[in-house]
């Protein structure tokens, strides 16, 4: 099993989990993040102090499956969200060993 | 410790109600004293209203303008300060502040009052007021409670100095001492027939008209504040990490409640719902109107963005700046004043502190010190007997009178000044020096919430 | 569906406008009843002030106080609560509450009142005021909408002991039938002649001072409260699972709105803008103050640190025990009854809480109840004819009066206290054995916010 | 740089100062047209109160509404639309506005005011105030400061259609033109003896009865709102993205200060502290009562849960709908007007809105103008000279008199739309062609506290 | 070594923590995160407009242990987490390549 | 490639930020996590009810780099988070199956 793990827009949040499930595919788990890359922060600036804001916003998204569906669910989400600025996220996928569902205790990927 | 309580509680108990058995036993004597005016239903409505204004500007008003400008984890800090302000300097001003302020007659002792109204005792049963301010039609306990809540609000000021980093015991202690040695001599000096008071025999340079508090309030708040600042040095971080405001809302949203509650500051200082007063209310909102715009606009035009803090801090400059003069000028001038405020302000927050590197955390000088001096000076320009024959005509109107009211008005600020100033240092000196002024550092780093006072502000998961 | 609307809203309308055709209709005949004193401006305009502070007190007041201590979950619940009662409890008041507390002559009626003032009938062009409050020069319907705030604040208080847990529907039947049955009852019974009223011909133990709602406010509510408290049963996981409030920004900015709004709460009770609102308004503004620091010392002295929402807490505690007194004591007596105030009120909440391990969530109980009957006892030990000719001096003063006195107020105290009980207590079963108290499990897991509203409190990604 | 903001400051300082000299010049003139009325202490009190409870309701009373009810990022746009609002209308107005909404005498000039009271030049000493208000015992200044607060938040209120979207510069244009265009006309035809106002001589139909603002506030802004929102477009995501109201606390304790500051809205609208001022509150919070609990109970019918958000928009919509009528209907028509207001704006808001899919953010449209023209007509209809002898019967009481003045009331209902809505279509196209309207795509994604003010609401880790 | 992600129920977190501390686990991280699945969300609606919110508050915990504590921590947390009704959430495993104790610079078990 | 996990105090942030940037690391996401080990939490007190919180507020620090950079990264994090206290946190390493870069769908190490 696999899981994908991608930062991307706020605003794109919606579409990307309406894509995934009209692939079949109906679980993940998603965090708020701040990010740092090529995308530039913004300054502020309050009663002449200036700040600059290095890490922006950005929603991270978790999706455990079976390595079957990985290219599915990857190709989804990279169309989904992609917008093509700077900025737009990356995709991180790891092997995972296992995964339990806590209501029945089913292993692997009945778990999903 | 049980009996250690029962036998503090005692004490502390004796304490209050000695003076009330004394007083009661006095009553036959005092009746002869009591003054007996009549009661003007409007004037006390509008005065108990004013108070109650007063009150509403420390808290909600200030307490959320300051504690949205703080970080997150210091946020019920600066709560803190100006609500235990709200108790323990009002117990300080009914036992003794009031007596040293307002006590005795300023022409005859001019630098402090006497005790003659020590614990309220005189005053309690007075449906008047006394000599000094025989033109009102209030009781003098309405008159006693409006001028408390300017000593609740005075010492609050000072805490956007030191905000972030103080000792909440100490604190606690500079305020009642700076209360008692500060502002209540201030207090007697302008406004109580003292050295500094328009008109007064005592009078340096003439006296100074200080309508709602320029000098008492906001130059000598602002001023020692910055004696906060400097004595105490900046805050752990200052300048490398992240210090920006952790929420606005309460910052504008307290503005709005201070530029409310600052017509029962300027307009409940004509002590009657008269012409006076409505001419104050009128000035305030304007000045404040157009420091709010004047604190924008110098953003837009040199930053490119008008903020919203901005905007608050301009209104608040503006009425800070309109404070001393609001009995005196009318509205014209009064827009003028609170574009200059603005102006003015603007670069006293963005240039002189940058440039001189103290931490004054929330611009307690920046607005209160600078915007307070600028008003009294301007004081001097604006008045006109028109608005108040009390008065004199400004430097605007009249270059005679104009300036020796304005030598006047110079003169009372500068003495504001350096005796805040010297008074705060030695203060800060001594605490320092006993209690300590700062917390450790690994409290400023948990923030003062948790190591002050083991609460959290928000726990919103 | 579309009939059934339109059916509804005829018969409603038809409910509430009756009345006012009759009413019309009989304005001919109503005329020679009515009262036609002068109106004061001066009393009307601080009438008008203080009704707008006391609806104040309930919201923002209150509803910040309250929804700030409960956690994310349930905040607009709280503040549901309050806005909801300001709408319903109005209404109430408005058709039939107002005529059962002030309608008829309570001297020979002493347990209810009757049917003259329903609908506001009979009062709404009065441009003065009935012949128990004659000394007023106020319409009576600037009265009958002060009054109507206080209707609204007390079911308010009540919402502390079950908050996060209780149905909304019971909550607003219990509401009215408990503003209905206990509370306009007290209301006639200390403030419109009726047999606890001091002075009054049927008062037993020659009545009780209540002069701002100490025993019609505080304790029937706080009483009344832990009622709910017991039988409603503690919350999901009391005692394990994490509480804490999440928001004691609200808290304490609630409080400071608390403070301000109750000027109009006690200074109003005088009806007009005299002397004695002025000394109401000053020992209310001294208690609330001494109440705010005693509470920060008991915490400082027993457990290292002054919290925040002990000096909140303490302030509210020293309003609430200032409150029946605040048109008969002195300033010194004021600070000593705030002190006590705070030191009892928090062992109320710390100890006596935790020892019989009932949820008052809130400690409705704990600052009202227990403020309350320490306030009404206090009453009959500081009250001085000094201050008001038409009360008696208290037991510090005077030992025969005082004794007097004394009694009569723990009689009515403790009447209060059994009738809100036992009242309380029969109208929750009857509740519950009809409606349910409590929300379902899940909707408790859930929080009172989306479960009974469907809404959230804070959206902050 | 340097050299241009000198010579920028200097100019506005001019252009503010030259009336200030001309006027002092002047005063000699002036002295004799001076009306010099006696000022009632308690009258003025009040109308100060008034004037501070309007402003109160602009911020933080609306600030806290609307804010509340828009995406986190766009909260501080919110708010500053409010609070530089306070700044700029009130500028002005002292400016120009307060003379060409109440110069000249209405009778004469039915159209727009004259330049009389530019800079407020010929008022500013008067004690008493000027011939159409002869019956008030308050300085004119007062008059113009309360009539200033209306001027604030009538173009505030317009701010909910556009929320989330709107170039600030041009909203600050927009605001200064439709205040100055719109506003004062408006005001000069109802209440200043024009073309609308009930028995003027010119008045169309007989003209309208309009106590605090049904037509000159709530219709004018509200149909303005509702042409904004059609102009402008939906924001981004309209109708896909999740947008819901960020902070329902804010919105609810927001509409509670509404609810207290309306007590001055409307009471205040009676001038003095008098019997019709206590009418006017007292059928203000019945109203607001029934409106907040019909809107919630519609909600329950409809929906199967009362909804806080629902319950402080009914208490709004019932503001709204009596404010035209508080001077003149009594309590129980009070209710029913709060109970139609609640149901009907219930619709406009969840029905209307959807149908025709404009994207009116906050419903200012739903509830000001859909609200303000039903209590404009109902005036129409509860009218009673029982209560106000200077007005007429209403259609309930009596067909003939009732038949005549609702045809006034729909009339002047009918030209307020119209006038609004064409003025307001006109301004923004003209702005669009010039300044453009809304935000960049990418300002609008970012939230405007960012791309417009370069600030953050909240920072809370 | 292994790193353990649970996401599970707000208010079984205190109960987990105490259970895992009771086996001698002492160490972990946990995260507000917002999860999709089968647990359906609720409708909100405001002044008639009415939203579907998808997403349910979950809580994720992380906690780091060595290989042979792999199968009593997920147990632990199991039995501790476990309603039975839907949406009591996942455990998923994962191996971890190193650890490292920022305060000591110790590697891998130590620095547990 | 590599994924460094470091939970860190939250007044390291900047620290640790500039530290990677100077040594050419120039992507990362943070999240706001609360943590529990050795570091005590704190009690707080409510009108005398009496909470004890265990769980400390970190800032969770997520770095994909290539594998040649791991030891590069977590030295660097490793010096600038250092206090010595009870408390500085802990690096996690992982091996990660793939990068992607959603603006471009590169993939591997262009994608960082
Ligand atoms: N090396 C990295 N490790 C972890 N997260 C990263 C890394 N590089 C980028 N990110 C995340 O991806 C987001 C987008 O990256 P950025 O470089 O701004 O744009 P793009 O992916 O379009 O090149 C960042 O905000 C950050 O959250
Ligand atoms: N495929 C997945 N990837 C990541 N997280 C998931 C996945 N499926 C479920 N989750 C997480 O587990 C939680 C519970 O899942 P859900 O399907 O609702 O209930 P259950 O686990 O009882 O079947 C979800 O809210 C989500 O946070
Ligand atoms: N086993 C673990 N699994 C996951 N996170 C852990 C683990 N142990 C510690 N942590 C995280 O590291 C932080 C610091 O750990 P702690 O034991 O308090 O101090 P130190 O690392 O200095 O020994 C904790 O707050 C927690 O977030």
């Amino acid at each position: 099993m696999k899981k994908v793990e991608a930062v991307i827009r706020h605003f794109k949040l919606e579409d990307v989990k309406n894509a995934l499930t009209e692939q079949g595919i109906h679980g993940m788990t998603i965090t708020e993040v701040r990010g740092f890359g090529r995308q530039k922060g913004h300054k502020e600036t309050y009663r002449g102090t200036e700040y600059t804001v290095d890490f922006v916003p950005k929603v991270k998204m978790e999706i455990v499956c079976a390595d079957s569906q990985l290219s599915l669910t990857v190709d989804t989400i990279l169309k989904a969200a992609q917008t093509g600025q700077i900025g737009d996220g990356k995709i991180f996928v790891t092997d995972l060993k296992d995964v339990i569902r806590i209501r029945t205790g089913e292993i692997g990927e009945d778990a999903l | 410790m049980d009996t250690r309580r029962v036998v503090m509680g005692g004490m502390v108990s004796l304490c209050l109600l000695w003076p009330a058995s004394v007083m009661r036993a006095d009553d036959s004597n005092q009746g002869e004293a009591t003054v007996t005016a009549e009661v003007s239903a409007g004037d006390n409505a509008w005065m108990m209203v004013s108070s109650a204004l007063v009150l509403f500007m420390t808290a909600p008003g200030l307490a959320m303008f300051y504690s949205g400008l703080v970080r997150r984890k210091n946020v019920l800090g600066v709560i803190m300060q100006c609500l235990f302000l709200m108790g323990i300097m009002s117990i300080v001003w009914s036992l003794w502040g009031y007596s040293l302020a307002f006590g005795g007659d300023g022409n005859v002792r001019p630098w402090i009052g006497n005790g003659e109204h020590l614990f309220l005792h005189s005053i309690q049963l007075n449906k008047g007021i006394g000599p000094i301010y025989t033109g009102l039609s209030i009781p003098e306990l309405t008159f006693m409670l409006f001028q408390g809540m300017f000593f609740i609000i005075t010492p609050a000021l000072i805490c956007g100095a030191f905000a972030e980093r103080m000792k909440f015991s100490t604190m606690v202690v500079f305020s009642v001492l700076w209360g008692t040695l500060v502002y209540c001599p201030l207090c007697h000096w302008v406004w109580d027939g003292g050295f500094l008071a328009y008109g007064s025999k005592n009078a340096i340079q003439g006296g100074a008209l200080d309508f709602a508090g320029g000098t008492v309030v906001h130059i000598s708040s602002g001023v020692s504040a910055l004696i906060c600042a400097i004595v105490m040095g900046r805050r752990l971080g200052y300048g490398t990490e992240d210090m920006r405001p952790h929420n606005l809302t309460y910052t504008t949203l307290g503005a709005a409640m201070l530029w409310v509650g600052w017509f029962g500051f300027n307009a409940g200082s004509a002590g009657a719902a008269n012409f006076l007063a409505t001419n104050a209310m009128v000035v305030t909102h304007l000045s404040a109107s157009s420091g709010a715009v004047a604190w924008a606009f110098m953003e837009w035009v040199l930053r490119g963005k008008p903020s919203v803090l901005g905007t608050a801090s301009g209104a608040v400059a503006g009425l800070v700046c309109i404070t001393p003069a609001s009995g005196y000028v009318q509205p014209m001038p009064a827009l003028v004043m609170g574009l200059l405020a603005g102006i003015v302000c603007y670069f006293a927050c963005s240039s002189l502190k940058s440039t001189f590197r103290y931490d004054d955390s929330l611009d307690a000088f920046g607005v209160h010190g600078v915007g307070g001096t600028l008003g009294a000076l301007l004081t001097g320009v604006f008045a006109t007997t028109a608005v108040n024959p009390l008065a004199a005509d400004g430097l605007f109107y009249n270059q005679d009178t104009g300036g020796q009211l304005l030598a006047g008005q110079a003169t009372a600020a500068g003495i504001t000044i350096a005796f805040a100033a010297v008074a705060s240092f030695i203060l800060l000196k001594i605490l320092d020096a006993t209690m300590g002024l700062r917390v450790s550092q690994q409290g400023e780093l948990q923030g003062l919430d948790l190591s002050e006072h083991g609460e959290e502000g928000y726990i919103l998961n």
